[in-house]
């Protein structure tokens, strides 16, 4: 707790700064701003319009055509670029979408407790329970002509539950402290309570679940896409899957279709985990120590080592420093 | 006592609540299954053939509350009734067909990530900074951010079509005697392989990095540092003080790991024709089969509850903490 | 069991320990000279926070997290604690010095009985022992320590915080060492149980005879136990003093650290009370105050506390790091 | 069942795919639609088939058939010595006790036949009387003698509602009999007392495929021999993978329209039906939308080259095939006094030439089609919002079952197609007729349909059919786009036999089924 | 102000139940009352577990009392809900005992005080931002710019104290339940938390439930004592008195464990079991440990007598 709010207050550098302590979280970060900067400039970035079909269907990568054609002679890396904006969008939207919806229901749940609790716990557990894909096609189903977007409100309002499960306790651990008596006794209302003094308190844990939920979100996407579940005149990784896997990309050798996409998700995800390692550590300081304390460890040994060659003198046990 | 009840009685909410979404949702979609059913066809089926399906089905418009009842009945009776789109196949016969393959596949695959992972979790979390912990946690990560269809299709291509090393499709070969032999069982393993390393590969890092975390928090703990002051030995001080406490939170998400294997792996029974749940449940809903939807996930929502129940009740077990009163989570 | 008064159980020499964090280092505990005798008890005193519980911790070589030990020694029996490796000091640590945890709520398992907790301390350290014999010795340590043996079977949260205190001094003390650290064994509880520990504590000490660092912020529970008292400071002793000089009423010389601890507690029997606290804030370890640690809070400051750091010196029977004392440059105020 | 066990390790097996299905269910009932493949016509069979593409008429249980009195009544001729595969002989009985059961249990009566049949009666052993409600010649042909199975009487009276049982022993009279069943595969072995000889294909297997891809696969590495699937870039794919003896061919079999609802307003113009139909680059959509697998469809919406022998010799040349001409289409919006608005679109009146389209979510060629639609469409200034939905919505939409629908604007969709363009007409501009999608009703054509019903004159059938595809090619109640494929792949490295697109005899998919049992039992081992 | 003899506060056989495992119920309070004068201090003290804050809890109705009757100023506050106990709250408020965790971890001094003082302003004109520097100065956390921006985390311990002090005073009540505010705390930072209650009482007119285990600090700022086990009172007195005279055996075993204590010695005790708080206990609470019990204390609750000069006891063997 004290870890997160230590970074709080030296904001600015401060959550920089987390990033660039943790190789890890920088890669992440990276690889992420690289994915980022394509969705947000995808009409400058990409080559070509994806939908157009002016180009040699089936060619692998050329000047022209980066990552090649599709069977209708589109631009893949174009298709590609503008993927990233879709795909970059529905997940980070239903990651925060579904975070948000779990924020209200787990917070209610663990502040309120008693019959809204297990109501609202009830309801969490039956979205944890149904098979998440079944209950997105018979959504789709009701909602015509799916665009990526949709897809990623649906996926959102069906993958809240876990969320919502991990901040009911969470919030319920923090509604049992003191503070919160507190402030109930300087008059705060129960909204106060719960979005001005427990979640702010919950924020490492927010932001976990909004980076696991994101990637999960990506996954679902590119699932409902590949079943059919989108509009397939989309631009989205998913619906590049789709294509090529109908168009027989892979089978017809046309691996510069197929690949990208897939590697593309694979890696807009692992950024996600990445940066999570950065949270993992204010949240739980003891991961961090181990690497730190080794090198200090190094450090000392070396430092007395000079002095030993300088002094001529036995090392003193286990080192000697200041 | 009164714990059990408690959850006893919020297992039969929870149920209820389920089982009337259950009833609700499908007969939200548009259409009717009758309609639905055309689409096997495209427009193979003479519309005429509509009006039979729908008096097949005995679909009747009388009042919902009147429906709902009856479902509830039936499906409390255990006469969940003949499918829709295998029409007149029982439910149960088509879940009891594809259910154990799900369960066998999924499950087995489940408990050995769950092994796996917790047990490298561990290892990692004592040799922690290691290159172990380095490198682990990442790979993991990044073939669990693969669409797990995509490194199916792409193994079923290589190592199915072009390399031949494993069969492509089906639970097991249609050539081999089915029953109690090892030809069979070899076959079924056979099969099974490239299906279980994608739902390994799809799940496993999240296993090791959660045991790996709750680790971390135990080894911290006062009572694992005095375990380890008053000398017991590094294996014990391993398992049995730092392991096992972390292990408790892990319970909570193997039981929702294991409920979710009842609902299948509609992508991977895809592409590999493997013979599951999860693509009757996808092709139930895409063609209203209202008496199989319900079915499944009344079946789906009892075991996810059951197990959550067990599980709630091991955690009382394991924990001598919550043996009275109080919620675990 | 009692060793030769010329012979001490625990020496430490010059020892220093910083938590490495990512705003640099905190130093917790500083040039640290203490030894301890056979049999002796010590008490360490001193506010949340100024190392005492790091100086334990370093002496176990149990440092954990960031702690690194930067400078001196810690010699138990003799023999250093970190020069043994990790197998000698398995089998060292426990058997001849051992700890009791500041918080005995959690230094249990609390998922696993009392019983195997206990057994596991000795069958570690004594590979022939038989299941039976171990448990027999579990009676005999449940009874020193006055529980009830049915509690052998009990897990951590069913027994009271005092109980659980006794279970940890038991297991403490399970393997006869001639050194246990007990950092703050009582701070978390109710006075009646506090005083009925400390009373087990002086009871099984005279009947086994180990010596005692016994360390807590309670000034006048140390006091009592304890036959020397170690004050600290900021990561350093700032005074070691027999415990009877510890009184208002007692006219010795003191650190004016000790003074503001002593005129702190509220005298229960006085007819006059008039309590004061120490002024200030505890110090900030990551960038401790120039020469004196002390000299922002203190009353008799003067320009050389900024600037110079006092050294030990003795007076009466106290050692004082004080430069009331040292005779430099400083009007006699005391 | 009898196994032919000398038979089955003669020849090797054929293994077909219909289409992904998932695993297999064990109901071989041929009065459920979702009976296994093979059920009908390779276990229970028709008393005739006629094929929708080559126009023939092929004998099956029936020997012959002979119209009379008016065409209201049809007297089959049955074939001597059919045994039903437990022994049993066949009998006139069992033609009658099948229409009976679809008489007693409406439900099982998929096809309506009672809607037209008055009676069916059993002369002797091997005749059966067919009278008619009404003179209607397509429909008995169709859907009575060439859509019902027929099921053993001796097994199915005591069986109660057919439309209930699951059929897991089937007893048939068809070339072939099911040996094993599990859900991932069924075997069927030639029926060894078969009465047109048994089949020279001692065994034909059944395997479920979850997808496409996965079918695929099978297919190009051999493990299929027939199948009935889209599959894209099949020569690269397909033929590829063994050249000498993979083999495709797609047929035409019906012609998928650009559906306009003629309830609307706008699209009840003539002009404006012109207009689009003269916007849409047909060859784009064949080539782009369908990888070339589906060919441009003619403005008569007659199936080409299948109803070659139904076309107007002195139909003027333009209505021989369409053209592809935007601004000709502009001018006709312009003539007809629409003009663009601000936002481009052309509008008259204040209303906007702004349209939705429904498509299937899934079937991606048409999903593709609707795009290309879409783009060419505003390229004139005509709005298109391409709507994908889900199968059972969109069928809700269009189905014209309902009094209150269609639900709808435009919509791409299939057209039903029989031996003669009849049935496609019929179906599809009658008021009565099953997929009346744009809601058409002209009395004229109505008139002549009836008269080719009604008729047994084949010349004044042709006559009425000129008729009908001249209004069609000047009117457009509906866009043609393009022929509906049939999917067809095969492997003829142990068979030979197969129906070709040289030697087009019979429809090849094998999931028309009475056509595959005919192919199956042409078959001929290769030397 | 109502005048010294009219009690600010007056409870009367206060019982608070809670439910525990089958379908029993425990009674942390049963039975107790007392009466605050404005400007008061009353200490609490008792063992841990004897229910202690579950009183101070009680009085500002963060639980529901099962039984008896609160009264602050004449008017009856033991069941009113919603709109009613706001505004009760701005009579009274509690300062906790864990100065860890009785403020926001995220938010700062300034945002702590802010609300409250926003909340329980009479007028719209008072300046919020003024009213936060006098307050934080009152409980001597200066330099006030300095404190304002501060986090929980950058206080010790006493100053988070402090800050929870300022909260409760921001609302401008006429009396705070201080749940043992320096339990947790150093000997020196203790006793500027005590000085500063003492001052509040002194300037303000401020009246205090000071709860504790502690007695000697109950002496230094208490006017009177109550002694709290299992539930019950066991002793109330004038600080003085009750040191000087103690009269119950627990008082005086409590006694003996305080060093410094002229009381102090062996711990006369004959177990250290914890009192049965289960509802339906019958006899003395204490009776398990007293070292002079008789069957009678297992049998019958000894009543409150007074043993004059505001001394009362409830035992069947006093000294
Ligand atoms: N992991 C850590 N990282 C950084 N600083 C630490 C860490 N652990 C302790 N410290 C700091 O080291 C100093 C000494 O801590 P220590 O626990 O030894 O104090 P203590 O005297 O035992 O206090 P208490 O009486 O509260 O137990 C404290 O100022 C503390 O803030
Ligand atoms: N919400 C609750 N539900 C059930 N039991 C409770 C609850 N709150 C307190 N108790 C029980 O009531 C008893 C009295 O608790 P209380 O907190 O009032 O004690 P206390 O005198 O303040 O102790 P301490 O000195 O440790 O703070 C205890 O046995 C406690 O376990
Ligand atoms: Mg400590
Ligand atoms: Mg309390």
């Amino acid at each position: 707790m004290n870890g997160s709010t230590q970074s709080r207050r030296r904001k600015g550098s401060g959550a920089l700064s987390l990033f660039l302590k943790n190789p890890k979280a920088l890669v992440g970060l990276i690889i992420f701003a690289i994915f980022l900067i394509m969705a947000v400039f995808a009409p400058l970035i990409a080559p070509y319009n994806p939908q157009s079909t002016n180009f040699t269907p089936m060619q692998g990568p050329s000047a022209t055509n980066w990552f090649g054609t599709t069977s209708l002679g589109q631009d893949v890396f174009s298709q590609f670029v503008w993927g990233a904006r879709t795909s970059m969008v529905v997940g980070i939207g239903a990651g925060v979408g579904g975070t948000l919806i779990a924020i209200l229901v787990g917070v209610t749940a663990g502040y309120r407790r008693g019959v809204t609790d297990s109501i609202l716990n009830a309801i969490s557990n039956i979205f944890l329970v149904l098979p998440g894909l079944a209950l997105l096609i018979i959504i789709e189903s009701y909602v015509k002509n799916t665009t990526p977007y949709l897809n990623g409100l649906i996926i959102a309002l069906t993958g809240w539950a876990w969320g919502a499960r991990v901040f009911r306790s969470m919030a319920m651990t923090i509604a049992s402290r003191d503070f919160i008596a507190a402030a109930q006794l300087s008059g705060a209302s129960t909204l106060r309570i719960m979005f001005a003094e427990i979640v702010p308190n919950m924020t490492s844990v927010i932001v976990a679940n909004l980076m696991y939920a994101s990637l999960g979100a990506i996954l679902a996407e590119s699932g409902l896409a590949y079943l059919g579940f989108e509009n397939i005149a989309s631009s989205s990784w998913g619906v590049m899957l789709y294509w090529a896997s109908t168009q027989g990309a892979m089978m017809g050798g046309a691996w510069w279709w197929f690949v990208p996409p897939g590697l593309a998700i694979a890696l807009v995800g692992t950024s996600f985990a990445l940066m999570n390692f950065a949270m993992d550590e204010v949240t739980n300081p003891r991961l961090r120590s181990a690497k730190r304390k080794k090198a200090v460890k190094k450090m000392l040994a070396e430092l007395n080592e000079q002095r030993r060659k300088e002094h001529g003198d036995r090392p003193e046990q286990p080192g000697v420093a200041n | 006592m009164r714990y059990f009840l408690n959850r006893v009685g919020f297992l039969l909410l929870s149920l209820w609540a389920a089982m009337t979404l259950n009833f609700v949702l499908p007969r939200m979609m548009p259409g009717n299954p009758a309609e639905a059913m055309m689409a096997k066809f495209q427009g193979q089926l003479s519309p005429q053939a509509l009006t039979a399906l729908e008096k097949q089905f005995g679909l009747t418009n009388g009042p919902i509350l009147v429906q709902y009842f009856d479902y509830m009945r039936s499906m409390l009776t255990g006469h969940w009734g003949l499918s829709f789109s295998y029409y007149p196949t029982k439910v149960t016969t088509i879940m009891s067909t594809s259910l154990p393959w799900t369960l066998g596949l999924l499950g087995i695959v489940t408990l050995i990530s769950v092994a796996f992972g917790t047990l490298v979790g561990i290892l990692i979390a004592w040799k922690r900074g290691g290159v172990a912990d380095g490198i682990i946690p990442i790979v993991t990560m990044f073939l669990q951010a693969i669409p797990g269809f995509w490194l199916a299709l792409v193994m079923v291509y290589f190592l199915g079509f072009k390399l031949g090393w494993f069969p492509m499709a089906h639970s097991y070969g249609n050539s081999v005697q089915v029953g109690y032999n090892v030809n069979y069982l070899f076959s079924i393993m056979n099969h099974g392989f490239m299906p279980a390393v994608v739902v390994f590969l799809g799940g496993v890092s999240g296993w090791i990095i959660g045991m790996r975390n709750n680790m971390m928090t135990t080894l911290g703990e006062d009572y694992v540092v005095f375990a380890e002051a008053k000398g017991v030995s590094k294996s014990r001080l391993i398992f049995a003080y730092a392991a096992r406490n972390a292990l408790l939170p892990q319970l909570t998400s193997l039981a929702i790991a294991l409920s979710s294997i009842i609902g299948g792996q509609i992508l991977i029974e895809q592409v590999f024709s493997y013979q599951g749940i999860g693509y009757q449940l996808t092709s139930a809903v895409s063609n209203e089969d209202y008496p199989l939807i319900q079915a499944m996930f009344l079946v789906i929502a009892v075991t996810a509850l059951v197990i959550n129940f067990i599980v709630d009740m091991l955690y009382g077990r394991l924990d001598p903490r919550v043996r009275r009163g109080g919620a675990t989570s | 069991m009692v060793t030769d008064p010329n012979n001490p159980v625990l020496q430490i020499e010059d020892l220093s320990v910083a938590y490495v964090t990512n705003d640099g280092f905190v130093n917790a505990v500083n040039d640290i000279n203490l030894t301890l005798y056979p049999g002796e008890i010590v008490g360490l005193v001193g506010e949340s926070g100024s190392g005492k519980s790091t100086m334990a911790n370093a002496i176990m070589r149990l440092l954990k997290g960031d702690a690194i030990v930067t400078k001196g020694r810690v010699k138990i029996l003799g023999r250093d604690v970190y020069e043994m490796s990790e197998k000698q000091l398995r089998q060292f640590r426990w058997s001849k010095m051992s700890m009791v945890f500041q918080s005995a709520m959690s230094a249990l398992n609390p998922v696993m009985t009392v019983e195997t907790q206990i057994l596991d301390t000795l069958t570690s350290h004594d590979k022939s022992m038989t299941k039976a014999q171990a448990l027999e010795r579990a009676k005999e340590l449940m009874n020193l320590v006055r529980i009830d043996t049915k509690h052998l079977k009990s897990y951590p949260h069913e027994l009271s915080g005092g109980m659980r205190q006794r279970v940890v001094i038991a297991i403490a003390i399970a393997l006869n060492p001639s050194f246990v650290i007990m950092d703050e064994p009582t701070t978390a509880l109710d006075v009646v149980v506090q005083r009925s520990i400390l009373n087990e504590i002086r009871r099984i000490q005279e009947k086994v005879g180990f010596a005692i660092l016994f360390v807590s912020h309670d000034f006048s529970l140390v006091a009592e136990l304890a036959s020397r008292v170690a004050i600290m400071y900021a990561g350093r002793v700032v005074e070691m003093t027999p415990s009877n000089t510890l009184s208002l009423m007692a006219s010795e010389k003191h650190h004016p650290y000790t003074i503001g601890l002593l005129e702190a507690i509220p005298e229960l029997t006085a007819d006059e009370v008039i309590i004061t606290g120490i002024p200030g804030n505890p110090p900030n370890l990551r960038t401790l105050p120039s020469g004196c640690a002390f000299h922002p809070r203190c009353p008799f400051a003067e320009e050389i506390c900024t600037k110079e750091r006092p050294v030990a010196v003795t007076v009466g029977p106290s050692d004082i790091e004080c430069h009331l004392y040292s005779g430099k440059g400083m009007k006699q105020h005391v | 069942a009898g196994l032919t066990a000398s038979a089955a390790t003669a020849g090797q097996p054929i293994a077909i795919q219909t289409g992904p299905n998932g695993n297999f269910q064990d109901n071989f009932n041929p009065y459920s639609s979702t009976a296994d493949p093979g059920t009908d016509g390779l276990i229970y069979e028709t008393l005739f088939y006629f094929d929708n593409i080559s126009g023939k008429t092929f004998d099956v249980l029936g020997n012959s058939f002979k119209f009379s009195h008016g065409n209201k009544v049809v007297t089959v001729n049955l074939h001597p010595n059919v045994k039903w595969s437990d022994g049993t002989p066949f009998t006139a009985q069992d033609v009658v006790f099948s229409f009976d059961q679809l008489k007693k249990y409406p439900a099982a009566d998929a096809n309506g036949v009672w809607t037209q049949l008055q009676s069916v009666k059993a002369v002797g052993k091997n005749q059966v009387v067919f009278t008619f409600k009404a003179p209607n010649g397509p429909f008995a042909e169709q859907y009575v003698l060439g859509g019902t199975y027929i099921v053993p009487q001796h097994i199915w009276k005591s069986l109660g509602d057919p439309t209930k049982v699951s059929v897991t022993k089937p007893v048939g009279t068809g070339p072939y009999e099911l040996s094993s069943f599990s859900p991932q595969l069924y075997k069927l072995t030639a029926n060894p007392s078969y009465y047109r000889g048994v089949s020279k294909v001692p065994e034909v297997d059944f395997p479920a495929y979850s997808s496409n891809a996965s079918a695929d696969l099978a297919l190009a590495k051999g493990d299929l021999q027939w199948t009935g699937i889209d599959i894209p870039n099949i020569q690269q794919t397909f033929v590829k993978a063994d050249p000498a003896h993979n083999h495709y061919w797609f047929p035409p079999s019906n012609v998928v329209q650009l559906y306009t609802n003629l309830k609307d307003p706008l699209l009840s113009q003539k002009a404006v039906r012109e207009a689009m139909s003269l916007a849409i680059d047909r060859n784009k959509l064949s080539a782009e939308g369908e990888t070339g697998y589906e060919l441009p469809a003619v403005p008569t919406s007659l199936v080409m080259p299948n109803n070659k022998a139904w076309l107007d010799p002195k139909l003027p040349k333009q209505y021989n095939s369409f053209s592809y001409n935007s601004t000709a289409a502009e001018k006709i919006l312009t003539q007809a006094g629409f003009k663009k608005d601000s936002k481009g679109i052309m509008a008259k009146g204040g209303k906007e030439l702004s349209f939705t389209l429904d498509v299937v979510a899934g079937w991606s060629d048409w999903d593709e089609d609707a795009l290309l639609i879409k783009q060419e469409l505003s390229q004139i200034g005509i709005g298109v919002n391409v709507n994908q939905m889900q199968f059972g919505a969109y069928y809700n939409a269009i189905a014209p079952a309902k009094p209150a629908k269609p639900n709808y604007q435009l919509a791409i969709s299939w057209t039903n197609t029989g031996p003669t363009p009849y049935t496609l007409y019929y179906n599809m501009l009658d008021p009565n007729g099953n997929f009346n999608v744009p809601q058409f009703n002209d009395p004229s054509v109505t008139g002549w349909l009836n008269d080719f019903a009604r008729t047994a004159n084949p010349a004044r059938q042709r006559m009425d059919i000129f008729k009908i595809q001249s209004y069609f090619a000047q009117n457009l109640p509906a866009i043609p786009l393009l022929f509906g494929a049939t999917w067809y792949e095969y492997n003829d490295a142990n068979y030979t036999g197969w129906p070709t697109q040289k030697n087009p005899w019979i429809n090849p998919a094998p999931y028309t089924y009475q056509a595959a049992a005919i192919v199956l039992e042409h078959l001929k081992p290769v030397k | 102000m109502s005048d010294a003899n009219q009690p600010l506060l007056r409870v009367e056989d206060l019982v608070v139940r809670f439910p525990i495992a089958g379908r029993q119920y425990i009674r942390p309070v049963d039975g107790v009352s007392f009466a605050i004068a404005p400007g008061e201090v009353l200490s609490l003290v008792g063992e841990s577990g004897s229910g202690k804050s579950t009183i101070g809890k009680a009085l500002v109705r963060m639980v529901e009392p099962a039984g008896g009757t609160i009264e602050v100023n004449g008017q009856d506050v033991t069941h009113i809900r919603g709109r009613r106990i706001k505004d009760y709250r701005e009579n009274v408020q509690m300062v906790f005992q864990d100065p860890f965790g009785s403020l926001n971890p995220v938010r700062t001094v300034e945002q702590h005080l802010a609300f409250p003082l926003r909340k329980h302003r009479m007028d719209k004109t008072v300046n919020v931002n003024a009213k936060i520097d006098e307050l934080l100065e009152k409980v001597g956390l200066t330099p006030v710019a300095d404190t304002r921006q501060k986090f929980p985390h950058e206080l010790s311990g006493g100053q988070r104290q402090r800050v929870a002090i300022a909260r409760a005073l921001a609302v401008n009540p006429k009396f705070v339940v201080a749940d043992e505010p320096i339990s947790m705390l150093d000997v020196s930072i203790r006793a500027g938390i005590l000085k500063l209650m003492n001052d509040l009482r002194a300037d303000m007119n401020l009246a205090f439930l000071y709860i504790t285990h502690d007695l000697a600090s109950a002496r230094y700022i208490g006017n009177r004592i109550m002694v709290l086990y299992g539930g019950k009172v066991m002793e109330t007195a004038p600080s003085d008195e009750l040191l000087r005279h103690p009269s119950h055996p627990y008082t005086r075993l409590l006694l003996a464990a305080t060093p410094g204590s002229r009381h102090q010695g062996d711990l006369p005790e004959t177990s250290n079991t914890a009192p049965n708080l289960v509802e339906g206990r019958r006899g003395c609470p204490f009776a398990s440990r007293c070292p002079l019990v008789t069957s009678e204390c297992h049998e019958v609750e000894p009543a409150l007598t007074t043993l004059g000069d505001n001394h009362s006891v409830a035992c069947h063997h006093p000294a």
